[in-house]
């Protein structure tokens, strides 16, 4: 095993992809600064140069066409946005002008782009600099969007992305960051529109995307004590869905938890599970539940946050109920590590 | 420097684009065009102008009012009007229809219907030519109510920052669809003086004198192809037809009938044609050769297949580069 | 019967509603113009004052900002965009500032703006003027969400919007502004989040959404000279949803075909199968199936663009499908007026 | 004419804002003010001068660096410390943090985090102050970094073009996070030029000097008051901390310890102190009153409740009004 962390993960495949090939390039604002996009791009301006590491104003709308326009050149840009929130002010060159590029003037142009949108959680982040849209992108006939869970994803999707010839959104959760596993040295892909049953099982499916894939974990760990054998499937892609590694796990287990790190209305989550309920409708032997996030912005302050965002006791309540357990058999929630559950381990310190 | 304007071949330029133009709105109501169409009719100074002087290496980016742009870039006719009559053999093979003209052989990159939507791309253009230490240039046409936008604003900023080739042509037709700049934009100040808040050179001109135009754009380009980062350029220049459809719409009584009879007067070609330009054996070769291939491009237009339904899915995503 | 067209119906909302409230204004390129936003607006500005009746420049964005500057003097700004696709320029003040503008300052501030976006199908409108964002809005916490269906709607669910103290996205579909109906005269509310049954049936639900409605209708009509009885629900408002409408409807049906004018691909519709699919799991006897746009953006050409908008033989074959009825029984699909299908009615001309 | 520059008055504002931040800073590594917090230490006089000259009427719109203008418009210093600490008190309660501070009675209307958010909305106010024939004026804060955004440059564009009351404030620190100037902006002009761009008044001064920043706003908020329309003004002053957070981040090195000495040097209370503004006895009184000020006011809003899990859902949707 070679560990490294998430962040570890990116910036592995970040500098390995633009060794291979240099139209590759990376823009974004802080992109080459000094803290580089939380580690992620610490260095590469050194190696690769300024052009191929770009500092940007605050301009995101525009930002998008300037790395739209250089593909006409061949090049391969990563825009990277500090928080998915900043991405909202580009959506008119996302939308409008990447995803439909390819097609709309009819497969003679392509948009070889890479979006690295960043999920801001915790320390009181707060309405505008917490939101989880993937599946707006996920909606926009053109992009493919994936979700990575873990630092060898981290890396395998990116380098998928990259090199695919599609617009990719990225949506990379901070909460991951500093999460470690066993990342290969080679440059390798994760291939985009393929999900991975990250724990089996064979009482109920949990589909989980990006940080949930962690807290489903937690969950099917805890429920193991009781004699209850969760799968856990971790999306890894929205678009393209893979609905066979879904409909299968479903199939198995006759029952669905899906879990999203959205607002669960309209979300990521009704996708999936209206896919298991058309695609798998006869191996279900229960409704399936969504988690997420409530309808309602996302509050600052850590006595309201830590009721907001869903943690793996929400998935096991849900899975109790799906599966009769008693839920007086669940075990308790282990305490915070501080007061509040607005930061994702003790190492973590503010200011964010 | 730059060689003075080729009055002639401005004419003839100019002339074929409003031939061609005309021909479109003759058989628009036939409604096999089935799409909507912006006309430049009145407006073609600045394309043949600007356009003319460009190198095939050179690209251009347009907005919805874009087939004077394609035509005078080099943008090969039959695939313009397969795409209005929504065949395969269209430049975007149907998919886009006249408000997303294409022709990369031509240099005429992509023409879009978002407002200012072109804007940050042409800068992006002009990055990367930059980075491959490339000597072409990017030009950019939009409208006054495009300079409206963010989009161009962050633009502007970004390529006066990093001093890129890029062009940027504003066509002021002093309309958005039916508003006029009172209300959308400051008074006392031309669309040319933003460029001030950026550092960057800018002039204006009558944009319906074509030699007034090609020397402004002269200029300009002399600067953008020296190195010397961005130009911004305004021409005053009027829409004779409807914004979008091929009809007149002085009924709709937001224009003054003197104003629009004051431009229609106004007209770029026949000022050329009052100063003898290029004269009437010529002008008549012209109009013999333009109806041929209008003719001719109609004919194989229409010849042509419709996109295969089948083929829906097709350019969503591209294999594997 | 007091027959007013769909546009008419909007017309007469707007006029009541500043007739009755002197903080309601309109805003938007073209608002005050001589089209009058396809005559939804004619001759308001002459009657109620340019400054209630405000052209504007093209600046989606910072228009929403003013129409949110302009509620803290207590005015209720109604903002049209003409194009569905022109709000995506403004997504930033729409989502991160006005759908949490109650929320992200304790409640010390509300933004009760009506946002009127257009969806432009037909005609070539093409890849950047016919998209169906419904999805996206209803995403974010904050807005209600609304799609009428019916000349009275239009009118009831606009003066609602306008009298909500929420910001109300109301997606009005071009194809519907010369249908017309039963208007009443009065100021009425159509209320936000209640679902209407318009047709009732028992074999099967159809839940559709805006203009589908229309071709949910049509579909049951021709499916009744089979003797089958489609129930068309339309949903009318998105947030709120009308849970109970939808989920009794399925109880008594048993059959569930959802049909949206948007991508299916994590549209609308996935929201309202799941919901389904979660609260009516016990009574829906096959899979739900939904309809809407495949996962491409929109062509521009009438041969693909026939091809890509779903219509009533859709709709009528997956209820086939859905009861077991041959589909060599249904009845032969009408021809189009013309060509082809990219007009609503044959007194229809371009250019649009 | 407006009066003179209050010094002493100005000091006592600006010392306030310093000591508070100061306290902040010195109590934020305890975590229990959990969110994000940018200090506007060595940017006092901007705030101090601007709002200083403004009515309670008139509405006061930040970003994220908005301690300083909140607190010099009259805002609440339990309420902005109470949602600091995430209480129920605090003035968004608890729903917003440092980055959505709001006390409408003191007419600081909001500030939010997304650049140049705000602007917009500033200038929405001011329009609807011109419906309402009221004298009140908008006043908008923001950095040079939000000047790169399109909402900037579309809101300056409608001001202008509708001569709307709305005061421009761009606190120019040179950074935007760590990023400087160079490459994001053009070389060779200030913000305040944009100012031309929309026929615009404008001026520029140097922000840690107060006296100049209170007759620079003076003459704009005449001008604005009288109707002539907005007016765009830029301050050049210096962030001496870390763009977010309490420490200071001289070892990142994105700035020349040169450069953050040589502006710690021009702080604009050690300035004014230096002229003999307000005299020693007199800031012992201040420094006295304003200890004694902040420390009841820390421990209001930490014996203050934190908001009930319970009511998450409230104030998504407003009740009917
Ligand atoms: C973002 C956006 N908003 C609105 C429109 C609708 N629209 C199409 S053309 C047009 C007028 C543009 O005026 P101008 O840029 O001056 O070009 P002109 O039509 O006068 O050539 C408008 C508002 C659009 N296409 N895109
Ligand atoms: C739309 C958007 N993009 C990016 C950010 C991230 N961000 C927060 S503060 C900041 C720097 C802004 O610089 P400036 O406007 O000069 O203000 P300063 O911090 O220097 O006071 C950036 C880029 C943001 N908040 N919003
Ligand atoms: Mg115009
Ligand atoms: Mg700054």
């Amino acid at each position: 095993m070679r560990a490294r962390t998430f962040a570890q993960a990116i910036h592995e495949g970040l500098a390995q992809a633009m060794a291979e090939d240099p139209r590759v390039c990376l823009m974004g604002p802080g992109v080459p600064g000094p803290t580089g996009i939380f580690g992620t791009t610490t260095g590469l301006a050194e190696r690769f140069g300024a052009e191929r590491v770009m500092d940007m104003p605050s301009s995101e709308q525009a930002m998008t066409g300037f790395a739209l326009g250089a593909t006409l050149d061949g090049y391969r840009p990563v825009v990277v946005h500090m928080r998915v929130d900043f991405a909202v002010l580009a959506m008119d060159q996302m939308v409008n002008q990447v995803a439909k590029w390819h097609f709309m003037y009819g497969g003679r142009l392509r948009a070889p782009i890479v979006f690295r949108l960043i999920v801001g959680r915790g320390w009181g982040q707060g309405p505008q600099h917490s939101q989880s849209l993937q599946a707006w992108f996920a909606h926009v006939p053109g992009f493919k969007v994936a979700m990575p869970a873990s630092p060898r994803d981290a890396k395998g999707l990116l380098v998928a992305a990259i090199r695919d010839d599609s617009p990719v959104v990225l949506v990379e959760h901070r909460w991951l960051y500093g999460l470690s596993g066993d990342v290969p040295e080679t440059l390798y892909e994760t291939p985009l529109g393929v999900a991975r049953i990250a724990r089996p099982g064979r009482h109920a499916t949990v589909a989980a995307t990006s940080y949930m894939v962690i807290e489903a974990l937690r969950a099917a760990d805890r429920l193991a004590a009781l004699g209850i054998e969760i799968e856990v499937v971790d999306m890894r892609s929205l678009v393209p869905l893979d609905v066979s590694t879904l409909c299968e796990s479903v199939a198995r287990t006759g029952h669905l938890v899906v879990a999203d790190t959205g607002s669960v209305a309209f979300g990521a989550g009704a996708e999936i599970a209206a896919t298991a309920a058309e695609r798998a409708f006869a191996h279900l032997r229960r409704a399936p539940v969504r988690i997420g996030l409530p309808h309602y912005p996302s509050p600052t302050a850590p006595a309201l946050a830590d009721a907001y965002f869903p943690r793996a006791v929400d998935i096991e309540r849900a899975l109790a109920t799906l599966l009769d357990v008693d839920p007086a058999r669940l075990p308790a929630e282990d305490p915070p590590h501080g007061r509040w559950r607005d930061t994702p381990d003790p190492s973590f310190r503010g200011p964010y | 420097m730059s060689r003075a304007a080729p009055l002639p071949e401005l004419f003839a330029s100019m002339l074929r684009i409003r031939r061609i133009e005309e021909a479109i709105a003759r058989r628009y109501p036939e409604g096999e065009m089935r799409c909507p169409v912006h006309f430049c009719i009145g407006q073609e100074a600045v394309p043949a102008a600007v356009c003319g002087q460009l190198a095939r290496a050179d690209r251009v980016f347009s907005g919805h009012r874009s087939h004077g742009h394609y035509l005078a870039k080099g943008g090969d006719l039959v695939a313009m009007l397969a795409e209005l009559y929504g065949r395969e053999t269209g430049c975007a093979r149907g998919r886009g229809g006249s408000q997303h003209l294409i022709d990369l052989d031509a240099g005429f990159v992509a023409s879009a219907p978002i407002l200012a939507g072109t804007i940050p791309i042409a800068v992006g253009a002009a990055l990367s030519a930059t980075w491959r230490r490339s000597r072409s240039v990017s030009v950019v046409f939009f409208g006054d109510g495009a300079t409206e936008e963010g989009a161009f604003h962050e633009s502007m900023n970004f390529a006066a920052a990093r001093r890129l080739p890029v062009l940027f042509v504003c066509e002021n037709n002093a309309y958005s669809v039916h508003s006029p700049m009172a209300g959308r934009q400051p008074a006392g100040r031309r669309i040319a003086d933003m460029g001030k808040a950026y550092a960057m050179p800018a002039a204006h001109a009558d944009g319906n004198d074509v030699a007034a135009v090609w020397r402004t754009a002269a200029e300009a380009l002399a600067r953008v192809r020296g190195g010397d980062g961005p130009c911004l350029l305004e021409f005053e220049t009027y829409r004779w037809l409807e914004h979008c459809g091929p009809n007149p719409d002085d009924a709709l009584g937001y224009r003054a009938s003197e104003e629009v009879d004051g431009w229609r007067a106004r007209c770029p070609i026949e000022r050329l044609r009052r100063e003898g330009v290029p004269g009437e054996a010529q002008e008549r070769a012209l109009e013999a050769k333009f109806a041929a291939e209008i003719e001719a491009a109609f004919a194989a237009a229409r010849a042509a297949p419709m996109p295969d339904p089948r083929d829906l899915g097709a350019f969503v995503h591209p294999g594997r580069g």
